[in-house]
């Protein structure tokens, strides 16, 4: 179902059960009501929760937010179709503020703080009397509609939660679940893959709090005028907590999920209504033998197990047979620009804690040019990988350039910029995407580079379906990193550097875990590459494909540069062969040379 | 499969509750039985309250329904719980009025709750009767669907308050709840004090609610060293504030007001609340008044789980009230005649709480009160009902 | 200020109890990757049946041992039975938090269905007051900060000395690596839950005897211990400790000093200021993050 | 020469990474055997395999003869005599020195452990011996690799499982474990070294194994020319 059906069918959803309530008896709608109101704060901390991986036990002060906003306005004769955009507003621009900092927690120090904000808003609500009646609460007046010409009465209020519910839904859908949550996905599951292909995670995590605190906000102007009564404890952590347990039920993510997730903490205790006492103790059983039957929450559970049964397609490991250099060269260069600039690190140290982890060691790599950086176990090229990526900074360097650009004053994420891309030796790819996603995630942040040197204009889809074409992935665009071969995956990675339109590209352990048959297709891959103008950085344990491929070869060991030289130079060189197989050169040599 | 089957399960329960029949009979009354609906707290912190509250109309009821009802029709108390949040009495009051169809809401438990469920009431033309409750407001000025029996809270403290100042009391430090409904409560109290000593001094503590550490403000009263201390809060931070003074060894009368005149009170505080004074609403739970009497034996038989107290002897108390006034609407019993049965309650007596007297201008039935001090471990009078707006 | 010593004193003391919840929380933690939320409950449950068993003549100490049975072994089962099942991993992490308030919400309901809402008391096992700084404290209250003390003594000796000690802290640091030495995790898993639970209840029943048996002892000691939890760090048992301590005389510092009613609000300012600038407390294990 | 361990049809995937495929091994009893391949080529997966501490999604592992497969993925096989020694050793940082040792040994009684510790740490390098209080966090690299050797001694172990015991460490460190290792498989530890880097596994193994891509690509003696064959295939690609 795409993006467009499933809007249709959410509006399609709401409208039905807005009609509905015309039918149904009074406290019928009220429960409707509350299912809709509440289901808009699941769906907001779910959201947050799926697609960021920040779980907030503190949403309801945006709740409250919006319901004693939308009471002050009310009470002020302003219409609700205007409460709506200024709570949005209002919860959106603090919950941005408050996400700015989520990156510095752990998620479980991160429910803390958002527990703290919920304690914060109850002290708050408690003690500004004059505008939320204090410990007593306030009684709502009823609100003017633009739309109706009139006071909404209980029936227009159940109405109206309906289709704030149906909105909530609806921009979810749109903006959560189109390119921005795609992004957010990619940065809960990697987020240092994503910062390399050029993401910001702190502003990322913000936008998603602050989008989670407008929708929340939401649920307010719902219970506000519905309820018709605001009480600080409506709005406390319990309720808080309520929403987590939705949220965990539900399934994190899920648009359905937050549906039922709200009918659960609705409906369960409405059972439990007739023996009374007795709705905490239904809630808590429920709650326990859902997770321990249902793991995942209803929805992933039930959609994995209908999925399980539908599956059996295997991926096929990609080879060489299919993929063609020329042609892959043919599609790198639609995609990116040919290398100019030189990437140059020269006397460079690390040191962690006090251990030199590299000293003195140093490269260079003209443009279009592809050098091999090889060395044993403990050798620090994942060290030096990690400096030129940002990742770690240097304790000393007297360069570390890309042309005319100072890469240690650079943050991870601006490197795509400059035209700086690395991949990863296991791969990181974003686990929540497929791979169509993921190339499309990655285009979106190479469009401006592909724009300022002069490449065809494509849209991020293009850019995502040339790479799937050039890199033969065709079979499993749309499959998660999880179903697929290792293989694909490092294909894949190889696919998400091009689609950022770099020029230079590192990469970490590209053969590395790899069969005769995937090696061969990295290799095709990589001499389209460079056939396309691509510098190439290949850091990796085969030497054999490392010499294969690379114009020049540096070796380190234990942190300094052992050798430098053309890779037949390498290959004899006595100090590399006895950095791999020790002072026994003789049996050394026998194995290098044979 | 099974975990699909109770999702679907709630599914399809959603559906039935937004689809079942309304049922028609008349606002909960038939032939032979009359339906009142009523919320409490049945959880949480304040259930300690709710629960006894219950128990007392639980009691009336029974055995009111044991002797035959009213006119023949027996009395059918629905009560939903609301945890002491005002939504959650909201949505209550709204399953009791437009599922249930119930006569009125009595009883019912919980001032903010019970606040937050008006305007819904009002629009149904819902009574709301003899709550275990009650805020000023409510009754100034009368509004015509609210009646209520319980000396409000503000009333009792202005009557704590002239005791303290009777008993010659000038240095008082009111400690109660730092939230505003406790607040309002509190403010009476220095009135109260001065009506009897008119240059006494009365600070005020404000305390969180909640509070379980009452070290630091012992501490503090030891430095300030009042002659009374008269506290405004829940009886588990009484006890908390009675016990802490007393290892601190501040000396100091302790007086409070009715909602803490329990016998768990005794029970918690053992030494430490000997002698403290209180206004009550009610007689002794232990008087052997003979209607007291009647109350323990019908607590006995149909809320067995209760032992007798105070809250349970209240809400007895106001059944009581709700029962007369159905007596006095006659036939046919509707919603207006069950508010004119109240309206001509005069002087009713319940042999409990003060004589109860509505009229169309006076919806608080009574505005009395009566002394009481714990004695050698057990509450005992120590006057008799007084009016609490009086200078008695 | 003249009443500076008192204050801490009795913030001590209430705070041994924030310190007992909180190391529990961190040695389940520790274990099985899970915040137990209904430790609160499960203590509250051990002090009922301890409080019933009293009512038949178990001595009080007797009866603090039965509290620490039932809550231990009630933590045991839900480990077992409902944590467990749940699978390890980064995933569950949430899930098993959410099992536990569930779990803590059967457990509450259950309390007051069977024990009704009425507060009871347990008897002081030693009645009358001394005098700590000038301030009175309760004999009571006395012991049963010496007892909170001797607990934490006990739980520190334990994990330094015994075998079984030393084996959960490996377990707690590398899981893969204590299995291979031979390390039981189920068992691990069994006795921190055990020990956690347990000492959540020695908490509990000192909170019950100082105010009431009531479904909802545990509440606001509970929620404090958290906050030292955070304060500490969730992978340090002493800062967990400490962490309770600290909350306890800051908690009764500020209600002195600063605001009665702000208190709450002024513990939690001050844990948020902490986290800005230890995000993983004062003790806790910073994150590690692969690149 | 009977097999102490056994490998029979063993098949292994990590999320559709190729980790195994049907592998058939004997560990001869007594011997110190070498399983050498590249990064990646299932040497890890293998040695916990063997050691009990996962368990083979396909075949059998056999201990003198007996199938003890089911045994796997709890406890590994340390009560069984065969102790593991994963990559990146795996020591607990924040323990001591002792305490560490004394947990090889978890289970015995109080007096085994302690006369166990002592012939162990007449093994250790005075480094090690000299911080037993110190965490073991704070121990040089070769350092932690001896103690990690000396934490699984203290099992008593029949068989020692090693893997990369050469990775981050200066030749000579290596050297100094190897040598450890040989003078264990002369007091009869069957020695079994999972190893990337060469030199000294052939210098100090019994036989070789070659392990390519999850599959044994070759078996054989320290001397052979076919060895050196496999090792250059094995490594350098054909």
């Amino acid at each position: 179902m795409n993006a467009l059906s499933r809007s249709l069918l959410i509006i399609g959803i709401g409208a039905a059960v807005a009609l509905l309530v015309g039918f149904a008896e009074g406290y019928s709608q009220f429960v409707i009501a509350s299912v809709a109101f509440v289901s808009i704060s699941v769906l907001a901390v779910s959201t947050l929760a799926g697609l960021t991986g920040i779980w907030s036990m503190g949403h309801m002060a945006f709740v409250a937010f919006g319901a004693y906003l939308s009471a002050q306005l009310a009470l002020r004769g302003w219409p609700v179709e205007v409460a709506i955009p200024l709570a949005m507003i209002g919860a959106g621009s603090v919950g941005f503020l408050l996400g700015l900092s989520a990156g510095r927690f752990s998620v479980l120090y991160f429910g803390l703080l958002t527990m703290a904000l919920s304690l914060a808003a109850s002290e708050i609500i408690g003690h500004w009397t004059e505008v939320t009646g204090g410990d007593e609460g306030i009684a709502v007046t009823p609100a003017i509609s633009l739309m109706l010409g009139r006071e909404l009465d209980l029936g227009d209020a159940v109405v109206l939660c309906v289709l704030l519910a149906t909105l909530a839904f609806l921009l979810t859908e749109i903006i959560a679940r189109g390119p921005i949550g795609r992004r957010w996905l990619a940065i809960k599951s990697q987020r240092t893959a994503a910062t390399a292909i050029g993401l910001k995670p702190q502003l990322d995590n913000a936008s998603a709090f602050g989008f989670s605190a407008a929708i929340a906000s939401l649920s307010g102007i719902g219970i506000a005028f519905s309820i018709g009564y605001l009480d600080p404890v409506g709005f406390d952590l319990n309720m808080g907590v309520k929403l987590i347990v939705a949220t965990v039920v539900g399934g994190a993510g899920s648009l359905l999920g937050a549906l039922l997730g709200a009918a659960f903490i609705v409906v369960v205790p409405e059972m439990a209504r007739n023996v009374p006492a007795f709705s905490e103790f239904v809630f808590g059983i429920a709650t326990v033998l859902t997770l321990l039957f249902l793991r995942q929450g209803i929805v992933p559970s039930i959609g994995a197990a209908l999925k399980r049964r539908s599956k059996t397609r295997k991926p096929e490991t990609p080879s060489d047979q299919a993929l063609d250099s020329r042609a892959i060269a043919q599609v790198v260069g639609t995609l990116l620009p040919p290398a100019t600039e030189t990437l140059e690190a020269r006397d460079l140290a690390v040191e962690f804690g006090g251990v030199k982890a590299l000293q003195g060691v140093g490269l260079t790599l003209p443009p279009g040019r592809s050098v091999g950086l090889i060395g044993p176990n403990g050798a620090g090229k994942t060290t030096f990988l990690n400096v030129l990526s940002g990742f770690y900074q240097a304790t000393s360097a007297e360069a570390v350039r890309l042309g005319p650009v100072d890469l240690t004053i650079l943050k991870p994420s601006d490197r795509i910029g400059i035209g700086f891309g690395r991949t990863f030796q296991h791969a990181e790819l974003f686990g929540d995407l497929t791979l169509r996603e993921t190339f499309a995630v990655a285009a979106l942040q190479g469009a401006a580079r592909r724009r300022a040197h002069g490449l065809p204009n494509m849209t991020a889809a293009e850019v995502a379906e040339r790479i799937i074409a050039g890199l033969n992935l065709g079979a499993v665009a749309d499959m998660k990193p999880g179903e697929l071969p290792f293989g694909i995956q490092k294909v894949a990675d190889v696919g998400r550097v091009l689609a950022t339109g770099v020029s230079v590209v590192a990469l970490d352990e590209p053969f590395a875990g790899l069969d005769a048959g995937e090696r061969a297709a990295i290799r095709t891959i990589l001499q389209g590459m460079r056939a396309a103008g691509v510098s190439i950085l290949i850091i990796d344990h085969a030497v054999q494909e490392v010499m294969g491929i690379s114009d020049r070869v540096v070796v380190f060991e234990f942190g300094r540069l052992l050798a430098e030289g053309l890779p037949d130079e390498i290959r004899n060189h006595p100090e590399v062969l006895r950095a791999y197989f020790g002072e026994d050169a003789v049996d050394a040599r026998k194995v290098m040379t044979a | 499969m099974k975990h699909l089957q109770y999702g679907l399960a709630a599914l399809v329960l959603t559906a039935n509750l937004a689809m079942a029949p309304a049922r028609a009979d008349g606002p909960g009354v038939t032939a032979d039985t009359i339906t009142l609906g009523s919320w409490s707290a049945l959880t949480g912190p304040f259930a300690v309250y709710g629960v006894p509250g219950v128990a007392g109309q639980t009691a009336f009821y029974g055995k009111l329904n044991a002797e035959g009802g009213i006119n023949g029709r027996k009395i059918r108390v629905i009560t939903e719980d609301h945890a002491y949040n005002p939504q959650q009495a909201v949505a209550a009051a709204r399953k009791l009025v437009n599922r249930d169809k119930v006569l009125a809401i009595q009883g019912a438990y919980g001032t903010g709750p019970s606040a937050a469920a008006f305007p819904y009431l009002q629009q149904e033309g819902a009574p709301f009767v003899m709550p275990y409750a009650g805020a000023l407001d409510w009754y100034e000025p009368p509004r015509p669907l609210i009646v209520g029996a319980q000396t409000l809270l503000d009333y009792q403290a202005r009557a704590v308050g002239r005791w303290a100042g009777k008993d010659g009391h000038k240095n008082v430090a009111v400690v109660h709840a730092a939230v505003a409904a406790y607040e309002k409560v509190a403010s009476n109290v220095g009135p109260g004090v001065k009506s009897a000593i008119p240059d006494a001094t009365v600070t005020m503590v404000p305390v969180k609610l909640g509070t379980t550490d009452y070290a630091p403000i012992a501490l503090e009263l030891a430095g300030k060293t009042p002659d009374a201390v008269v506290f405004i809060g829940t009886m588990q931070e009484l006890v908390a504030l009675a016990k802490e003074l007393k290892q601190q060894k501040v000396k100091t009368s302790l007086y409070t007001y009715g909602g803490n005149v329990a016998n768990d009170l005794i029970t918690l505080g053992g030494e430490a609340v000997e002698g403290l004074r209180s206004v009550s609403l009610t007689l002794p739970v232990n008087s052997d008044a003979p209607a007291v009497a009647a109350y323990r034996e019908a607590l006995a038989k149909f809320a067995p789980n209760e032992k007798p107290d105070y809250g349970s002897l209240l809400t007895y108390a106001l059944a009581m009230v709700t029962a007369e006034a159905i007596r006095n609407a006659g036939e046919p019993l509707t919603r207006e005649s069950l508010m004119t049965g109240f309206n001509t309650l005069k002087d009713f007596d319940t042999g409990i709480i003060g004589k109860v007297t509505v009229t169309p201008e006076r919806h608080l039935g009574t505005t009395e009160v009566i002394p009481v001090e714990i004695k050698g471990g057990q509450w005992a009078t120590a006057g008799t009902f007084v009016d609490a707006l009086s200078n008695w | 200020m003249h009443d500076l010593l008192p204050v801490i004193a009795a913030g001590i003391v209430s705070g041994s109890a924030y310190a007992l919840l909180a190391l529990g929380i961190v040695i389940i933690f520790r274990s099985t990757d899970t915040v137990n939320f209904a430790i609160g409950d499960m203590a509250t449950l051990g002090v009922y049946i301890a409080v019933t068993a009293i009512g038949f003549g178990v001595p009080v100490a007797g009866g603090l041992l039965i509290a620490i049975v039932v809550a231990g072994g009630t933590g045991v089962l839900t480990e077992r039975f409902l944590i467990r099942p749940l699978g390890a991993g980064h995933k569950s992490l949430f899930i098993a938090l959410v099992v536990t308030i569930g779990l803590g919400l059967v457990i509450h309901a259950a309390l007051g269905a069977i024990w009704g809402h009425r507060p009871t008391t347990i008897p002081a096992i030693i009645p009358g007051t001394a005098s700590v700084f000038g301030v009175a404290l309760t004999w009571n209250k006395i012991v049963a900060t010496g007892i909170a003390l001797a607990a934490m003594a006990l739980v520190a000796w334990f994990f330094r000395f015994t075998p079984m000690g030393v084996a959960m802290r490996a377990s707690a640091e590398d899981h893969f690596a204590a299995r291979i030495v031979g390390i039981n995790p189920g068992r691990i898993a069994a006795i921190a839950w055990f020990l956690g639970c347990g000492l959540a209840a020695i908490a509990a029943f000192f909170l019950a005897m100082d105010t009431s048996v009531n479904a909802n002892l545990t509440l606001a000691a509970l929620f404090r211990a958290f906050a030292g939890v955070f304060l500490g760090g969730l992978t340090s048992m002493p800062g967990a400790a400490i962490g309770g301590f600290a909350i306890g005389i800051l908690d009764n510092l500020a209600g002195r000093y600063l605001s009665a009613n702000y208190r709450d609000t002024i513990v939690f300012a001050v844990i948020v200021a902490v986290l800005f600038v230890r995000p993983s407390g004062f003790l806790g294990a910073g994150r590690k993050e692969r690149v | 020469m009977s097999a102490l361990l056994a490998a029979r049809g063993i098949g292994h995937r990590y999320q559709g990474v190729l980790a195994l495929n049907d592998i058939e091994l004997d560990v001869p009893k007594g011997t110190f055997m070498a399983i050498l391949g590249p990064n990646g080529a299932g040497k890890s997966t293998l040695a916990q395999i063997l050691a009990g501490a996962i368990r083979p999604a396909k075949g059998q592992i056999l201990l003198e003869g007996a199938d003890v497969t089911a045994r796997a993925g709890r406890q590994g096989l340390i009560r069984n005599g065969v102790a593991l020694i994963p990559e990146g050793r795996r020591l607990f940082g924040q323990l001591t020195v002792d305490e560490n040792l004394m947990l090889g040994a978890y289970g015995q009684p109080r007096a085994v452990r302690e006369a166990r510790l002592e012939k162990v740490y007449a093994l250790m390098p005075e480094a090690v011996r000299q911080g037993k209080h110190r965490a073991a966090v704070t121990l040089s690299g070769g350092e932690q690799q001896m103690l990690v050797v000396g934490r699984a001694l203290m099992a008593e172990p029949r068989a020692i499982l090693i893997d990369e015991p050469s990775l981050g460490l200066a030749p000579i460190l290596t050297a100094k474990v190897y040598d450890l290792l040989s003078g264990l498989r002369r007091g009869g530890v069957t020695v079994v070294v999972f190893e990337q880097l060469a030199t000294h596994a052939l210098r100090h193994a019994d036989s070789i194994v070659v392990i390519n891509q999850g599959e044994i690509s070759f078996r054989g003696g320290v001397d052979d020319e076919a060895t050196h064959e496999a090792l250059r295939t094995g490594y350098l690609g054909h």
